[in-house]
Protein backbone atom coordinates (compact mmCIF):
# COMPACT_ATOMS: atom_id res chain seq x y z
CA UNK A 1 0.00 0.00 0.00
CA UNK A 2 1.39 2.92 -0.85
CA UNK A 3 0.96 6.23 1.60
CA UNK A 4 1.21 10.05 -0.10
CA UNK A 5 1.99 13.18 2.31
CA UNK A 6 1.20 16.60 1.30
CA UNK A 7 1.61 20.00 2.03
CA UNK A 8 2.61 20.28 5.78
CA UNK A 9 1.66 16.30 6.40
CA UNK A 10 4.83 16.22 4.08
CA UNK A 11 7.52 18.49 5.77
CA UNK A 12 6.80 17.36 9.01
CA UNK A 13 7.49 13.32 8.03
CA UNK A 14 9.76 14.44 6.18
CA UNK A 15 8.68 12.59 3.23
CA UNK A 16 6.53 12.40 0.71
CA UNK A 17 5.49 8.90 -0.14
CA UNK A 18 6.37 5.36 0.89
CA UNK A 19 5.56 1.89 1.01
CA UNK A 20 3.74 0.29 3.89
CA UNK A 21 2.33 -3.14 5.03
CA UNK A 22 -0.24 -2.29 7.18
CA UNK A 23 -1.39 -5.77 9.74
CA UNK A 24 -4.98 -7.48 8.73
CA UNK A 25 -6.29 -5.34 12.13
CA UNK A 26 -5.62 -1.56 10.60
CA UNK A 27 -9.26 -1.68 8.70
CA UNK A 28 -10.00 1.85 8.58
CA UNK A 29 -8.58 5.39 7.95
CA UNK A 30 -8.32 6.07 11.16
CA UNK A 31 -6.43 2.87 12.31
CA UNK A 32 -3.76 3.39 9.78
CA UNK A 33 -3.46 6.91 11.22
CA UNK A 34 -2.88 5.60 14.48
CA UNK A 35 -0.60 2.71 13.48
CA UNK A 36 1.52 5.27 10.83
CA UNK A 37 1.97 7.20 13.92
CA UNK A 38 3.93 5.12 15.72
CA UNK A 39 6.36 4.93 12.61
CA UNK A 40 8.32 7.87 14.07
CA UNK A 41 7.92 11.06 16.00
CA UNK A 42 7.79 13.08 12.76
CA UNK A 43 4.72 10.55 11.62
CA UNK A 44 3.36 11.32 15.45
CA UNK A 45 3.45 15.23 14.95
CA UNK A 46 1.69 15.23 12.14
CA UNK A 47 -1.31 13.38 12.60
CA UNK A 48 -1.55 14.53 16.23
CA UNK A 49 -4.32 16.55 15.31
CA UNK A 50 -6.97 14.60 13.35
CA UNK A 51 -9.30 17.35 12.89
CA UNK A 52 -6.52 19.22 10.78
CA UNK A 53 -6.44 15.99 8.06
CA UNK A 54 -7.94 15.14 5.29
CA UNK A 55 -7.43 11.65 3.24
CA UNK A 56 -7.80 10.46 -0.15
CA UNK A 57 -8.50 6.61 -0.39
CA UNK A 58 -7.50 5.85 -4.56
CA UNK A 59 -7.72 9.37 -5.62
CA UNK A 60 -11.24 9.66 -3.90
CA UNK A 61 -11.94 12.05 -0.65
CA UNK A 62 -12.63 9.71 2.04
CA UNK A 63 -13.95 10.10 5.72
CA UNK A 64 -11.26 8.61 8.42
CA UNK A 65 -13.98 6.00 9.24
CA UNK A 66 -13.96 4.21 6.12
CA UNK A 67 -12.46 1.04 5.34
CA UNK A 68 -9.26 1.25 3.32
CA UNK A 69 -9.20 -2.72 2.16
CA UNK A 70 -7.81 -3.39 -1.05
CA UNK A 71 -6.93 0.11 -1.43
CA UNK A 72 -3.92 0.52 -3.46
CA UNK A 73 -3.04 4.65 -2.41
CA UNK A 74 -3.96 6.44 0.45
CA UNK A 75 -2.82 9.95 1.09
CA UNK A 76 -3.24 12.93 3.21
CA UNK A 77 -3.08 16.00 3.79
CA UNK A 78 -4.58 19.20 5.21
CA UNK A 79 -7.55 20.90 3.91
CA UNK A 80 -7.33 22.22 -0.30
CA UNK A 81 -6.47 26.09 -0.62
CA UNK A 82 -6.28 26.39 -4.45
CA UNK A 83 -7.59 28.57 -6.45
CA UNK A 84 -7.48 32.23 -5.35
CA UNK A 85 -9.45 35.38 -4.29
CA UNK B 1 -17.70 19.21 -25.58
CA UNK B 2 -15.25 17.11 -23.76
CA UNK B 3 -13.85 19.51 -20.94
CA UNK B 4 -10.69 20.66 -21.59
CA UNK B 5 -8.67 20.42 -18.17
CA UNK B 6 -5.45 21.46 -17.70
CA UNK B 7 -2.65 21.27 -14.33
CA UNK B 8 0.18 22.70 -15.49
CA UNK B 9 3.71 24.25 -14.01
CA UNK B 10 3.78 26.86 -16.48
CA UNK B 11 2.23 30.39 -16.79
CA UNK B 12 -0.34 30.90 -19.42
CA UNK B 13 -2.72 34.09 -20.73
CA UNK B 14 -6.55 34.01 -19.46
CA UNK B 15 -7.22 35.88 -22.67
CA UNK B 16 -5.54 34.03 -25.09
CA UNK B 17 -7.38 30.79 -23.29
CA UNK B 18 -10.69 32.49 -23.81
CA UNK B 19 -10.25 33.62 -27.19
CA UNK B 20 -9.28 29.71 -27.92
CA UNK B 21 -12.26 28.42 -25.54
CA UNK B 22 -14.54 31.16 -27.62
CA UNK B 23 -13.76 30.06 -30.79
CA UNK B 24 -14.27 26.38 -30.25
CA UNK B 25 -17.95 27.28 -29.14
CA UNK B 26 -19.21 29.23 -31.77
CA UNK B 27 -22.83 27.87 -31.26
CA UNK B 28 -22.85 29.00 -27.39
CA UNK B 29 -24.17 32.41 -27.32
CA UNK B 30 -23.14 32.63 -23.17
CA UNK B 31 -19.06 32.76 -22.28
CA UNK B 32 -18.40 33.31 -19.08
CA UNK B 33 -14.89 33.24 -17.67
CA UNK B 34 -13.49 33.16 -13.94
CA UNK B 35 -9.57 33.76 -13.26
CA UNK B 36 -8.01 34.31 -9.78
CA UNK B 37 -4.65 35.40 -10.13
CA UNK B 38 -1.73 36.05 -8.45
CA UNK B 39 -1.82 39.77 -6.73
CA UNK B 40 1.30 41.97 -7.45
CA UNK B 41 1.18 42.49 -3.54
CA UNK B 42 3.42 45.49 -3.40
CA UNK B 43 4.47 44.16 -0.24
CA UNK B 44 1.52 43.32 1.48
CA UNK B 45 -2.03 41.22 0.67
CA UNK B 46 -4.45 43.84 0.61
CA UNK B 47 -6.85 41.26 2.15
CA UNK B 48 -4.72 40.13 5.15
CA UNK B 49 -2.10 43.22 5.64
CA UNK B 50 0.42 40.16 5.52
CA UNK B 51 3.92 41.14 3.67
CA UNK B 52 4.23 38.15 0.92
CA UNK B 53 7.04 38.01 -1.07
CA UNK B 54 6.70 34.70 -3.08
CA UNK B 55 3.66 31.53 -3.76
CA UNK B 56 4.10 28.20 -4.08
CA UNK B 57 1.08 25.67 -5.13
CA UNK B 58 1.48 21.93 -3.75
CA UNK B 59 -0.90 19.60 -5.55
CA UNK B 60 -1.55 15.83 -6.00
CA UNK B 61 -0.63 14.98 -9.48
CA UNK B 62 -3.70 12.75 -10.78
CA UNK B 63 -6.09 13.05 -7.88
CA UNK B 64 -5.88 17.01 -9.08
CA UNK B 65 -7.07 16.48 -12.13
CA UNK B 66 -9.41 13.41 -11.98
CA UNK B 67 -11.17 16.31 -9.54
CA UNK B 68 -11.50 18.41 -11.80
CA UNK B 69 -13.31 16.13 -14.19
CA UNK B 70 -15.69 14.97 -11.96
CA UNK B 71 -16.08 18.59 -11.08
CA UNK B 72 -17.21 19.17 -14.49
CA UNK B 73 -19.58 16.04 -15.12
CA UNK B 74 -21.32 17.91 -11.86
CA UNK B 75 -21.42 20.93 -13.26
CA UNK B 76 -22.79 19.45 -16.62
CA UNK B 77 -25.51 17.29 -14.94
CA UNK B 78 -26.76 20.58 -12.98
CA UNK B 79 -26.77 22.93 -15.94
CA UNK B 80 -27.18 22.45 -20.05
CA UNK B 81 -23.57 23.38 -20.64
CA UNK B 82 -22.01 23.34 -24.29
CA UNK B 83 -18.23 23.32 -22.86
CA UNK B 84 -16.23 23.75 -20.06
CA UNK B 85 -12.24 24.33 -19.68
CA UNK B 86 -9.92 24.60 -16.13
CA UNK B 87 -6.70 24.86 -16.11
CA UNK B 88 -5.00 25.25 -12.89
CA UNK B 89 -1.47 26.16 -11.95
CA UNK B 90 0.92 24.30 -9.32
CA UNK B 91 4.51 25.50 -8.63
CA UNK B 92 5.88 28.23 -7.88
CA UNK B 93 3.29 31.71 -8.54
CA UNK B 94 4.93 34.70 -9.88
CA UNK B 95 2.76 38.56 -8.96
CA UNK B 96 0.88 39.59 -11.93
CA UNK B 97 0.76 35.31 -12.87
CA UNK B 98 -2.43 33.82 -13.46
CA UNK B 99 -3.63 31.04 -10.78
CA UNK B 100 -6.53 29.21 -12.32
CA UNK B 101 -9.09 30.03 -14.95
CA UNK B 102 -12.94 28.45 -15.61
CA UNK B 103 -14.92 29.29 -18.47
CA UNK B 104 -18.06 27.91 -19.38
CA UNK B 105 -20.10 28.03 -22.72
CA UNK B 106 -23.73 28.01 -22.61
CA UNK B 107 -27.10 28.66 -24.57
CA UNK B 108 -27.96 31.07 -21.67
CA UNK B 109 -25.83 33.76 -19.80
CA UNK B 110 -27.67 32.43 -15.92
CA UNK B 111 -26.51 29.07 -16.87
CA UNK B 112 -23.13 30.19 -18.23
CA UNK B 113 -22.33 32.55 -14.54
CA UNK B 114 -23.71 29.85 -12.49
CA UNK B 115 -21.41 26.35 -13.13
CA UNK B 116 -18.74 28.69 -13.43
CA UNK B 117 -18.61 30.22 -9.98
CA UNK B 118 -20.31 26.79 -9.19
CA UNK B 119 -16.77 25.26 -10.67
CA UNK B 120 -14.65 27.64 -8.29
CA UNK B 121 -16.60 27.65 -5.41
CA UNK B 122 -15.96 23.86 -5.32
CA UNK B 123 -12.87 23.54 -6.78
CA UNK B 124 -11.63 25.84 -4.33
CA UNK B 125 -12.72 22.88 -1.50
CA UNK B 126 -12.03 19.62 -3.29
CA UNK B 127 -9.39 20.29 -6.11
CA UNK B 128 -5.73 18.50 -3.56
CA UNK B 129 -3.83 22.30 -4.09
CA UNK B 130 -2.60 23.74 -1.00
CA UNK B 131 -0.93 26.85 -0.94
CA UNK B 132 2.46 28.19 0.45
CA UNK B 133 3.42 31.91 1.59
CA UNK B 134 6.80 33.39 1.63
CA UNK B 135 7.10 36.38 3.90
CA UNK B 136 10.09 38.32 5.86
CA UNK B 137 8.77 36.03 8.83
CA UNK B 138 9.39 32.31 7.21
CA UNK B 139 7.82 30.28 4.79
CA UNK B 140 3.77 29.17 6.20
CA UNK B 141 0.76 27.30 4.95
CA UNK B 142 -2.24 29.48 3.85
CA UNK B 143 -5.16 27.64 6.07
CA UNK B 144 -8.20 26.76 4.67
CA UNK B 145 -10.86 29.51 4.89
CA UNK B 146 -14.50 28.90 6.35
CA UNK B 147 -15.85 31.24 4.06
CA UNK B 148 -15.08 28.69 1.02
CA UNK B 149 -16.58 25.46 2.66
CA UNK B 150 -20.12 27.44 2.96
CA UNK B 151 -19.48 28.94 -0.36
CA UNK B 152 -19.39 25.55 -2.03
CA UNK B 153 -22.51 23.96 0.89
CA UNK B 154 -24.59 26.58 -0.34
CA UNK B 155 -24.71 24.80 -4.14
CA UNK B 156 -25.47 21.29 -2.29
CA UNK B 157 -28.96 23.17 -1.43
CA UNK B 158 -29.78 24.86 -4.38
CA UNK B 159 -30.81 23.19 -7.65
CA UNK C 1 -10.44 53.37 -11.59
CA UNK C 2 -12.37 54.77 -14.08
CA UNK C 3 -14.38 51.87 -15.78
CA UNK C 4 -13.53 51.50 -19.40
CA UNK C 5 -16.66 51.58 -21.57
CA UNK C 6 -16.86 51.51 -25.13
CA UNK C 7 -19.77 51.35 -27.65
CA UNK C 8 -18.39 50.57 -31.13
CA UNK C 9 -19.42 49.62 -34.55
CA UNK C 10 -16.21 47.31 -34.86
CA UNK C 11 -15.60 43.80 -34.28
CA UNK C 12 -13.54 42.64 -31.13
CA UNK C 13 -11.57 39.90 -29.45
CA UNK C 14 -12.89 39.03 -26.07
CA UNK C 15 -9.48 37.36 -25.21
CA UNK C 16 -7.61 40.36 -25.99
CA UNK C 17 -9.82 42.73 -24.28
CA UNK C 18 -9.20 40.50 -21.32
CA UNK C 19 -5.62 40.25 -21.43
CA UNK C 20 -5.46 44.15 -21.26
CA UNK C 21 -8.19 44.16 -18.53
CA UNK C 22 -5.70 41.86 -16.05
CA UNK C 23 -3.14 43.78 -16.85
CA UNK C 24 -4.15 46.95 -15.61
CA UNK C 25 -5.44 45.52 -12.43
CA UNK C 26 -2.54 43.94 -11.01
CA UNK C 27 -3.88 44.17 -7.75
CA UNK C 28 -7.00 42.40 -8.40
CA UNK C 29 -6.74 38.21 -7.52
CA UNK C 30 -10.61 38.29 -9.06
CA UNK C 31 -11.03 38.94 -12.51
CA UNK C 32 -15.10 37.56 -14.23
CA UNK C 33 -15.78 38.15 -17.30
CA UNK C 34 -18.71 37.29 -19.27
CA UNK C 35 -19.20 37.67 -23.56
CA UNK C 36 -22.78 37.46 -25.56
CA UNK C 37 -21.40 36.43 -28.75
CA UNK C 38 -23.55 35.88 -31.66
CA UNK C 39 -24.19 32.29 -32.43
CA UNK C 40 -23.24 30.78 -35.42
CA UNK C 41 -26.59 30.15 -36.33
CA UNK C 42 -26.24 27.24 -38.82
CA UNK C 43 -29.41 27.74 -40.54
CA UNK C 44 -31.50 28.36 -36.66
CA UNK C 45 -31.21 29.38 -33.69
CA UNK C 46 -30.85 26.94 -30.68
CA UNK C 47 -33.21 28.58 -28.55
CA UNK C 48 -36.22 29.71 -30.77
CA UNK C 49 -35.62 27.26 -33.63
CA UNK C 50 -36.01 30.20 -35.80
CA UNK C 51 -34.19 30.30 -39.11
CA UNK C 52 -31.26 33.50 -38.62
CA UNK C 53 -29.63 35.02 -41.19
CA UNK C 54 -28.48 37.80 -40.20
CA UNK C 55 -28.43 40.57 -36.90
CA UNK C 56 -28.37 44.08 -36.65
CA UNK C 57 -28.44 46.02 -33.61
CA UNK C 58 -29.68 49.50 -33.26
CA UNK C 59 -28.87 51.72 -30.72
CA UNK C 60 -29.16 55.29 -28.98
CA UNK C 61 -25.52 56.83 -29.21
CA UNK C 62 -25.00 59.12 -26.36
CA UNK C 63 -28.15 58.02 -23.67
CA UNK C 64 -26.08 53.81 -24.79
CA UNK C 65 -22.84 55.31 -22.75
CA UNK C 66 -24.50 57.13 -20.36
CA UNK C 67 -26.72 54.40 -19.32
CA UNK C 68 -23.46 51.72 -19.09
CA UNK C 69 -21.54 54.81 -16.94
CA UNK C 70 -24.59 54.51 -14.51
CA UNK C 71 -25.18 50.92 -14.60
CA UNK C 72 -21.02 50.95 -13.44
CA UNK C 73 -21.43 53.45 -10.78
CA UNK C 74 -24.49 51.48 -9.43
CA UNK C 75 -22.40 47.98 -9.54
CA UNK C 76 -19.21 49.70 -7.76
CA UNK C 77 -21.75 51.17 -5.17
CA UNK C 78 -23.08 47.97 -4.30
CA UNK C 79 -19.87 46.00 -3.90
CA UNK C 80 -16.04 46.76 -3.82
CA UNK C 81 -14.83 46.44 -7.13
CA UNK C 82 -11.69 47.72 -8.49
CA UNK C 83 -12.77 47.91 -12.12
CA UNK C 84 -15.03 47.49 -14.82
CA UNK C 85 -14.79 47.30 -18.40
CA UNK C 86 -17.89 46.88 -20.95
CA UNK C 87 -18.05 46.43 -24.50
CA UNK C 88 -21.12 46.56 -26.34
CA UNK C 89 -21.06 46.45 -30.41
CA UNK C 90 -23.89 47.75 -32.61
CA UNK C 91 -24.54 48.07 -36.19
CA UNK C 92 -24.45 44.49 -38.29
CA UNK C 93 -23.51 41.56 -36.37
CA UNK C 94 -21.96 38.70 -38.24
CA UNK C 95 -22.32 35.00 -36.54
CA UNK C 96 -19.33 34.24 -34.16
CA UNK C 97 -18.57 37.80 -33.19
CA UNK C 98 -18.74 39.20 -29.92
CA UNK C 99 -21.63 41.35 -29.25
CA UNK C 100 -21.11 42.26 -25.61
CA UNK C 101 -18.12 42.28 -22.94
CA UNK C 102 -18.46 42.73 -19.19
CA UNK C 103 -15.61 42.27 -17.03
CA UNK C 104 -15.22 42.66 -13.07
CA UNK C 105 -11.79 43.24 -10.71
CA UNK C 106 -12.12 42.61 -7.55
CA UNK C 107 -10.31 41.57 -4.66
CA UNK C 108 -12.74 38.53 -4.13
CA UNK C 109 -14.41 36.49 -6.35
CA UNK C 110 -18.19 36.43 -5.31
CA UNK C 111 -18.15 40.17 -5.66
CA UNK C 112 -16.02 40.22 -9.15
CA UNK C 113 -19.29 37.56 -10.09
CA UNK C 114 -22.21 39.08 -8.41
CA UNK C 115 -21.17 42.10 -10.43
CA UNK C 116 -20.36 41.09 -13.68
CA UNK C 117 -23.80 39.02 -13.52
CA UNK C 118 -25.53 42.56 -12.69
CA UNK C 119 -24.02 44.40 -15.23
CA UNK C 120 -25.36 41.73 -17.89
CA UNK C 121 -28.61 42.08 -16.31
CA UNK C 122 -29.30 45.50 -16.34
CA UNK C 123 -27.57 46.10 -19.01
CA UNK C 124 -30.05 44.09 -21.25
CA UNK C 125 -33.26 45.48 -19.54
CA UNK C 126 -31.61 49.31 -19.35
CA UNK C 127 -28.96 49.92 -22.00
CA UNK C 128 -30.55 51.51 -25.12
CA UNK C 129 -30.00 48.96 -27.81
CA UNK C 130 -32.35 46.89 -30.40
CA UNK C 131 -31.63 43.91 -31.82
CA UNK C 132 -33.07 43.00 -35.64
CA UNK C 133 -32.94 39.23 -37.25
CA UNK C 134 -33.38 38.64 -40.80
CA UNK C 135 -34.62 34.94 -41.70
CA UNK C 136 -36.29 33.61 -44.89
CA UNK C 137 -39.80 35.36 -43.96
CA UNK C 138 -38.04 38.44 -43.90
CA UNK C 139 -36.55 41.39 -40.95
CA UNK C 140 -38.41 41.17 -37.73
CA UNK C 141 -37.34 43.56 -34.35
CA UNK C 142 -36.74 40.94 -31.12
CA UNK C 143 -38.72 41.35 -28.69
CA UNK C 144 -38.03 41.75 -24.89
CA UNK C 145 -38.51 39.10 -23.11
CA UNK C 146 -40.08 38.83 -19.52
CA UNK C 147 -37.25 36.91 -18.15
CA UNK C 148 -34.85 39.35 -18.96
CA UNK C 149 -36.98 41.81 -16.67
CA UNK C 150 -37.18 38.94 -14.05
CA UNK C 151 -33.42 38.53 -14.21
CA UNK C 152 -33.18 42.68 -13.68
CA UNK C 153 -35.32 42.62 -11.23
CA UNK C 154 -34.18 40.03 -8.45
CA UNK C 155 -31.44 42.62 -7.93
CA UNK C 156 -33.48 45.04 -6.24
CA UNK C 157 -34.31 42.91 -3.55
CA UNK C 158 -31.16 41.87 -2.47
CA UNK C 159 -28.25 43.63 -1.20
CA UNK D 1 -37.59 70.26 -28.83
CA UNK D 2 -36.00 67.18 -30.45
CA UNK D 3 -37.46 64.00 -30.88
CA UNK D 4 -36.06 60.78 -31.67
CA UNK D 5 -36.93 57.56 -32.51
CA UNK D 6 -35.77 54.16 -32.51
CA UNK D 7 -36.35 50.56 -33.92
CA UNK D 8 -39.82 49.66 -35.07
CA UNK D 9 -41.00 53.55 -34.28
CA UNK D 10 -38.49 54.60 -36.76
CA UNK D 11 -39.55 52.25 -39.48
CA UNK D 12 -43.27 53.15 -38.77
CA UNK D 13 -42.96 57.18 -38.55
CA UNK D 14 -40.29 56.84 -41.55
CA UNK D 15 -37.83 59.41 -39.45
CA UNK D 16 -35.17 58.62 -36.88
CA UNK D 17 -35.66 62.45 -35.74
CA UNK D 18 -37.51 65.48 -35.81
CA UNK D 19 -37.63 69.16 -34.36
CA UNK D 20 -40.98 70.25 -32.59
CA UNK D 21 -42.30 72.81 -31.06
CA UNK D 22 -45.51 71.11 -28.69
CA UNK D 23 -48.03 73.86 -27.29
CA UNK D 24 -47.41 74.90 -23.43
CA UNK D 25 -50.91 72.41 -23.17
CA UNK D 26 -48.80 69.60 -23.87
CA UNK D 27 -46.97 68.60 -20.28
CA UNK D 28 -46.49 65.09 -20.47
CA UNK D 29 -44.61 62.30 -21.99
CA UNK D 30 -47.95 61.23 -22.80
CA UNK D 31 -49.35 64.14 -23.79
CA UNK D 32 -46.85 64.45 -26.09
CA UNK D 33 -47.31 61.20 -27.39
CA UNK D 34 -51.00 61.99 -28.39
CA UNK D 35 -49.84 65.38 -30.05
CA UNK D 36 -46.93 63.62 -32.44
CA UNK D 37 -49.97 61.28 -33.08
CA UNK D 38 -51.79 63.84 -34.88
CA UNK D 39 -48.68 64.55 -37.40
CA UNK D 40 -49.07 61.62 -39.99
CA UNK D 41 -50.75 57.80 -40.20
CA UNK D 42 -46.96 56.43 -39.25
CA UNK D 43 -46.94 58.79 -36.16
CA UNK D 44 -50.60 57.43 -35.08
CA UNK D 45 -49.80 54.17 -35.88
CA UNK D 46 -46.42 53.74 -34.21
CA UNK D 47 -47.94 55.13 -30.54
CA UNK D 48 -51.62 53.15 -30.77
CA UNK D 49 -49.94 50.62 -28.55
CA UNK D 50 -48.23 52.56 -25.30
CA UNK D 51 -47.56 49.65 -23.45
CA UNK D 52 -44.80 48.60 -26.00
CA UNK D 53 -43.52 52.29 -25.64
CA UNK D 54 -40.84 53.50 -23.75
CA UNK D 55 -39.64 56.78 -23.47
CA UNK D 56 -36.36 58.67 -22.17
CA UNK D 57 -36.25 62.30 -21.29
CA UNK D 58 -33.03 64.42 -21.75
CA UNK D 59 -31.44 60.52 -22.55
CA UNK D 60 -32.75 59.50 -18.86
CA UNK D 61 -35.36 56.64 -18.73
CA UNK D 62 -38.76 58.01 -17.91
CA UNK D 63 -42.36 57.68 -17.22
CA UNK D 64 -45.16 58.61 -19.42
CA UNK D 65 -46.71 60.44 -16.70
CA UNK D 66 -43.52 62.43 -16.18
CA UNK D 67 -43.35 66.05 -17.17
CA UNK D 68 -41.38 67.12 -20.38
CA UNK D 69 -41.03 71.27 -19.27
CA UNK D 70 -37.44 72.15 -20.19
CA UNK D 71 -36.43 68.76 -22.26
CA UNK D 72 -34.42 69.17 -24.52
CA UNK D 73 -34.45 65.39 -26.19
CA UNK D 74 -37.20 63.20 -25.75
CA UNK D 75 -36.56 59.39 -27.45
CA UNK D 76 -39.31 56.72 -27.97
CA UNK D 77 -38.06 53.45 -28.50
CA UNK D 78 -39.47 49.62 -27.33
CA UNK D 79 -38.42 47.59 -24.35
CA UNK D 80 -34.70 47.41 -25.44
CA UNK D 81 -33.45 44.25 -26.25
CA UNK D 82 -29.12 44.40 -25.95
CA UNK D 83 -26.80 42.18 -25.06
CA UNK D 84 -27.66 38.37 -25.88
CA UNK D 85 -27.73 34.82 -24.57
Amino acid sequence: MNILYFAWLRERIGIGEEAVSPPDTIQTVNQLMDWLSQRSAGHAAAFADRKLIRAAIDQIHSNHSLPITGAKEIAFFPPVTGGLA
Amino acid sequence: MTPDIRVQREDFDQGHELSKFSARNPLSGAICSFTGQMRDFQGHDRATGKIITAMELDHYPGMAERQLQDLTREAQQRWPLDDICIVHRFGVLKPTEAIVFVATASAHRGDAFAACEFLMDWLKTKAPFWKKETGPGGTQWVEAKESDESRAERWQSRS
